[in-house]
């Protein structure tokens, strides 16, 4: 019995089997322990995985002993383990940084449930990364989504309740959805096997039911990635949502929504993109600017630092699909840097977040005021992390942005206007985080609270260390740039 | 063709019941109307050859569903606020997909086209080989615990987190027991003498039927999940009719935890022994010296830890809801 | 015998069928709910009876037949005591019999009470 | 042919049931119309059982007489309930509801 | 005949979008979900028609009967899956519901909304 071979199992099987174990706990600290430790675990488990993937290429797995088609497929290459490095990274950070926050958010007796739900959301999106099949895509997203759920609902605010709401109807709407393209293009093909399906399409990629189906597969995904303008439940519910989860859905959720997109896009509807890639790109591209732009200055006028943060999540999902958009290797290569580079700084800057509220009681900017006088420690790491996510050089966000531009710069004579917009779009971001900086700098501190107050040592550490990662990717980002490189190569690979 | 006919019949009833929950202001009526609706959807399933989707959609529409949807309801306001008409961009939008989905429709297989591609490929070697590699005689049994057995415990570990979540907002679970039983009112119809004296008589019976479901799902339709329903479907009756302190006095609310996360559990557990008897993830094939025998073994043991989940959260969720005042 | 069997079978089977076809009339077409329950379950009670025996008579001495009588016997049971719960129900939450005489002045005075 | 004489009637009487469902006018109408409709989707089971000779099919009809009968029983204790619940918020005792 | 054969997707397509309907448009949460339930089962309904096949009969083998053609079990195991994500995802947006009733006192999507705004 090797175990390294079974990797692609162990990284589901460890997290979701330790949930129900969680839930008959008593006490919340005993869960939070355990949690922890299995997301410890499991991020262990990503980088086994991705070291096994940087030397021996992609990994296969086949469930059951069952051969692919007719059995289920696990298929980790570099962008999957990209993926899983984020979800398990970010929920260890969220955990490890957390648990005070979450102390004081979720009461005692109900923590286990909790802790339970937060490692079958770590199963679910991980199941989804190293998924091979498309429905089991769609039982691994309704996993994750209803643990998601869960936690979103446990804010202590009665919004996270509506939001929470909103977010499930939303959710359920896009799943099924991709559900329905599943569906159309099983009806055609006969196949629910990544791979098979691709080769299988080939023939009949023009017939009107696989367009349908692309279609619904694009919103359905588009939906749950809260890509502009089906962004509506997400500035709610990562606002209202307990700040350590927070820090984790922001790093990962949408990222994984938009993994599986690209997925489908580009490997299984190659030969259709193939012969409409001018059309997909004209499509995508205003649709993604669009977003970037009222996002971001949404986000300006925003009164509660959650919100802008969320608001700016969604301009840098917008960066996303402009890159992917671009079905070009520069833009894809972009694309996925990106989703690494933004999980970083988003990760560094909502962790911040959660510590400020943890210390100020509140997340609105007027209750901010002053903060960073008394939490110097974090809020020079607030800087660093608004630096990245700006994209200041030396930066792990720097490297993502000259990959977009250089990619942008290569698509066509539109190109400078497209760096036009990435680089107004850039300015807007330092005004949202500016202002926020500017006010916690040098804003007055809400009477009777003007005491030195910082979070504890360990959690400091954290924030620093995340500070840190988003320089430290910056000046040395050979291993993103190892694990896009396979992973555009693969989503390429039956494209030219 | 005349199933054609009868489909077709089935399916515009079905259509009618949609629009009527759709319109029905009171939230009671259209309880009932989707009750209808899902007793329609069943018909349609089981005369497009569907069985075991069939029995599953009466065990959930038509049971659990309601009684959940009740339970719900008991605890809000009984009536929809007056509508302000149709919300012109909705309809818009709807009306677009449904044009879409009609349009798309002139290029797909007609209803049972035998040269859909559907039909050939995976779906076939299913059929072919089922009787060889595993030996059961219902292929979807077959399909459902061990060629897709990633996907069934995918489905036993949504149930559970729904649990998780009924249990985490509405209390239940280790730290938080259901509220109600302290006050005088958990006593359900226990006054009612006919009811309780009917149900004394079916519940044993059907509690028989659950198992006959949950250990005869390799022959006919029925499987793990569709037990765990009708078992609650037994317990709910017997709550209904004797009160919630006498049901949770049979199954504690510690019980239904540990059945709640053990099934699942369990299910987890068969796939690692696959990993620790030298195979894959979930394969069964190791599990005993002869494949055949060991496909039986972990199908078996999966389906009875659906069952067990499937039964420990439904309840557990029905309590929790019936639970507040 | 087989022929006599057959036709019998055949026999209760429309002859249930008709029952079900008038029950379901009745559900319709009766004035109050009172009257509606008291149409559709006695012939839902005797409806199924006829067309399960018929079925029983074509499938002969078998597991069939089992499966059959017992469906039968819970449609026997369950089937009046759903009627009675749901009058229960009904009057419990105030819905009124339309019990009109024919000199009262308004008739239509019980009609359709909700009180729900 | 005899099977779909009994089929057919059946249909009508679903069709028929669901008018009432969907007429009303009281609540208690459209219990009574599900109630109607799942001894009806019993039958119709049985009969397309027989007729496609898939006599094993039967537990699916089985399945549905013993659903219905709890789905009855909950609007029961629904009522039952709305109504302790009716007058706990008017101040009176609770259970003196059986006549 | 052909067109006929038609009549399950049309079907699929207009559940879809009365169901689709009463999620967007809707106000009162319940009905809302009672929507999402629509809509899901409007998704049942089509993959299992992809399952049909012509004189086929279901996947369930018996003793003593020679049947040749099978319907696709493919699909009735992935709408089986399905059918339990759809009551999960109904139970426990059902009792995100009762929650919202107990803070807000109401579960008409726009009062909720308007209590929002004021705080």
């Amino acid at each position: 019995m090797n175990l390294a071979e079974h990797l692609p199992a162990l990284q589901v099987a460890l997290p979701l089997l330790t949930a129900p174990l969680v839930i008959l706990l008593r006490a919340g600290f005993l869960a939070w322990f355990s949690a922890f430790l299995a997301s410890l675990f499991s991020f262990a488990l990503s980088v086994q995985l991705t070291i096994a993937v940087l030397q021996g290429g992609t990994l296969e797995y086949w469930i059951g002993g069952w051969e692919p088609p007719y059995g289920i497929s696990m298929v980790v290459d570099g962008f999957s383990a990209l993926v899983l490095l984020l979800i398990t990274g970010a929920s260890t950070l969220a955990l490890a940084g957390g648990r005070l926050s979450l102390r004081r958010d979720i009461d005692n007796r109900r923590a286990p449930m909790f802790y339970g739900a937060w490692l079958i959301a770590v199963a679910g999106l991980c199941g989804i990364a190293v998924a091979g099949d498309a429905f089991n895509v769609f039982v691994f997203m309704e996993i994750s989504s209803l643990a998601t759920y869960i936690l979103v609902a446990a804010g202590r605010d009665r919004r996270a309740l509506s939001a929470v709401f909103k977010y499930i109807m939303i959710g359920t709407i896009g799943a099924t959805f991709y559900l329905i393209g599943v569906g159309f293009i099983y009806m055609m093909t006969g196949t629910l096997n990544f791979a098979d399906m691709a080769v299988r399409l080939e023939d009949d990629m023009d017939t009107r039911p696989i367009v349908i189906a692309a279609g619904f597969i694009t919103i359905g995904l588009a939906l749950k990635a809260a890509i502009f303008p089906l962004h509506i439940w997400l500035p709610r519910a990562y606002t209202y949502a307990p700040d350590a989860v927070t820090v984790f859905m922001a790093a990962c959720s949408t990222k994984v929504a938009l993994y599986i997109l690209m997925r489908f896009n580009y490997e299984v509807f190659h030969g259709n993109l193939l012969g409409h890639s001018e059309l997909f790109t004209a499509f995508v591209i205003p649709l993604a600017l669009t977003g970037i732009l009222v996002a971001s200055a949404i986000a300006m006028f925003q009164g509660n630092l959650k919100k802008v943060l969320a608001f700016s999540s969604i301009a840098q999902i917008g960066y996303i699909t402009l890159a992917a958009g671009l079905t070009s290797e520069a833009g894809l290569m972009a694309a996925l840097l990106h989703m690494f580079n933004h999980a970083l700084a988003k990760g560094g800057l909502f962790l911040c977040a959660m510590a400020f509220v943890f210390t100020a009681g509140s997340s609105a900017l007027s209750q901010l005021q002053g903060i960073g006088r008394r939490m110097p420690w974090t809020m020079a790491a607030f800087v660093v992390a608004a630096m990245s996510l700006i994209g200041v050089p030396g930066t792990a966000g720097f490297i993502s942005k000259w990959y977009l531009i250089v990619a942008v710069m290569e698509w066509n004579t539109w190109g400078p206007a497209l760096v036009a917009a990435i680089v107004i779009s850039s300015l807007m971001a330092v005004v949202y985080l500016g202002r926020f900086i500017e006010l916690a700098y040098f804003g007055e501190p809400p009477a009777g609270n003007a005491g030195l107050l910082e979070v504890s040592i360990p959690l400091r550490c954290l924030i620093w260390a995340t500070a840190l990662l988003n320089i430290g990717f910056g000046l040395f980002p050979q291993l993103p740039l190892a694990l896009a490189t396979d992973g555009t190569a693969r989503l390429l690979g039956g494209l030219y | 063709m005349t199933t054609m006919l009868i489909g077709i019949f089935l399916l515009s009833l079905l259509v009618v019941t949609a629009f009527a929950i759709v319109r029905a202001t009171e939230l009671f009526s259209a309880v009932m109307l989707s009750g209808i609706f899902s007793l329609l959807m069943a018909l349609n399933f089981f005369i497009l050859d569907a069985a075991d989707v069939a029995l599953t959609e009466a065990a959930v529409g038509g049971g659990v569903a309601t009684v959940l949807l009740l339970a719900a309801l008991k605890l809000t306001p009984p009536a929809e606020a007056p509508s302000r008409g149709l919300s012109g961009l909705s309809v818009v939008v709807v009306a677009v997909t449904t044009l879409l989905m009609i349009y798309a429709s002139f290029g797909q297989p007609s209803l049972g086209d035998p040269d859909a591609p559907a039909h050939g490929h995976v779906a076939s070697w299913y059929i072919e080989h089922t009787p060889e590699l595993i030996d059961i005689p219902n292929t979807v049994t077959a399909v459902l615990g061990s060629y897709r057995a990633y996907d069934t415990l995918g489905e036993a570990f949504v149930v559970l987190t729904a649990g998780i979540g009924v249990m985490f907002l509405l209390g239940g679970g280790r730290g938080k027991p259901f509220s109600r039983l302290q006050t005088g009112t958990a006593e359900g119809l226990s006054q009612h003498l006919i009811p309780k004296v009917v149900a004394r008589i079916l519940i044993p019976f059907i509690l028989l039927f659950a198992l006959f479901i949950q250990f005869h799902g390799e022959y006919s339709p029925g499987g793990g999940f569709q037990a765990g329903a009708l078992f609650v479907a037994a317990m709910i009756l017997f709550t209904l009719v004797r009160g919630e302190r006498r049901a949770l006095a049979v199954i504690t609310p510690r019980a239904l935890l540990l059945m709640s996360a053990g099934g699942a559990f369990l299910y987890g557990l068969v796939g690692l022994a696959g990993i620790a008897t030298g195979g894959q993830f979930l394969e069964y094939n190791t599990l005993a010296s002869d494949p055949i025998a060991g496909q039986h073994l972990g199908i078996i043991l999966i389906e009875f830890g659906v069952g067990v989940t499937v039964t420990g959260v439904l309840l557990s969720i029905f309590h929790a809801f019936i639970a507040r005042d | 015998m087989s022929l006599v069997l057959d036709l019998l079978s055949g026999l209760l089977i429309v002859v249930g069928a008709l029952f079900v076809l008038s029950g379901g009339i009745g559900a319709l077409r009766m004035p109050d709910f009172y009257t509606r329950v008291h149409g559709s379950s006695l012939t839902d009670s005797l409806g199924p009876v006829l067309i399960l025996v018929g079925l029983m008579l074509e499938a002969g001495a078998s597991l069939v037949s089992v499966k059959l009588a017992a469906i039968l016997l819970f449609l026997m049971i369950t089937s009046p005591t759903a009627s009675y719960a749901l009058c229960h129900a009904a009057l419990q939450s105030g819905l009124k019999p339309r019990a009109t005489k024919l000199n009262t002045s308004s008739p239509a005075s019980g009609e359709e009470q909700k009180l729900q | 042919m005899i099977l779909l004489v009994g089929a057919v009637a059946i249909l009508v009487t679903m069709a028929l049931a669901l008018t009432r469902a969907v007429l009303g006018p009281s609540v208690y109408d459209r219990v009574l119309a599900v109630n109607m409709f799942g001894t009806k989707t019993v039958l119709l089971i049985a009969i397309t059982a027989f007729a496609m000779d898939r006599t094993d099919f039967l537990d699916l009809a089985l399945a549905y007489a013993l659903i219905n009968f709890i789905g009855v029983m909950a609007v029961l204790w629904f009522v039952h309930e709305s109504d302790l619940r009716e007058r706990r918020k008017r101040g009176e005792e609770p259970g003196g509801s059986q006549q | 005949m052909e067109i006929l054969g038609l009549f399950n997707y049309w079907a699929f397509a207009v559940l879809l979008m009365v169901g689709l309907y009463a999620l967007i448009s809707k106000q009162n949460l319940v009905k809302k979900i009672m929507g999402l339930t629509i809509f899901q089962s409007a998704v049942f309904l089509f993959f299992i028609t992809t399952s049909k096949l012509e004189g086929g009969t279901a996947p369930i083998l018996q003793a003593g009967k020679d049947w040749t053609i099978f319907s696709n079990p493919l699909p009735q195991v992935l709408i089986l899956t399905a059918i339990v994500v759809g009551i999960s995802v109904t139970a426990l947006a059902l009792a995100v519901v009762v929650r919202i009733n107990e803070e807000y006192g109401t579960i008409e999507d726009d009062e909720i909304l308007a209590k929002d705004r004021e705080a």
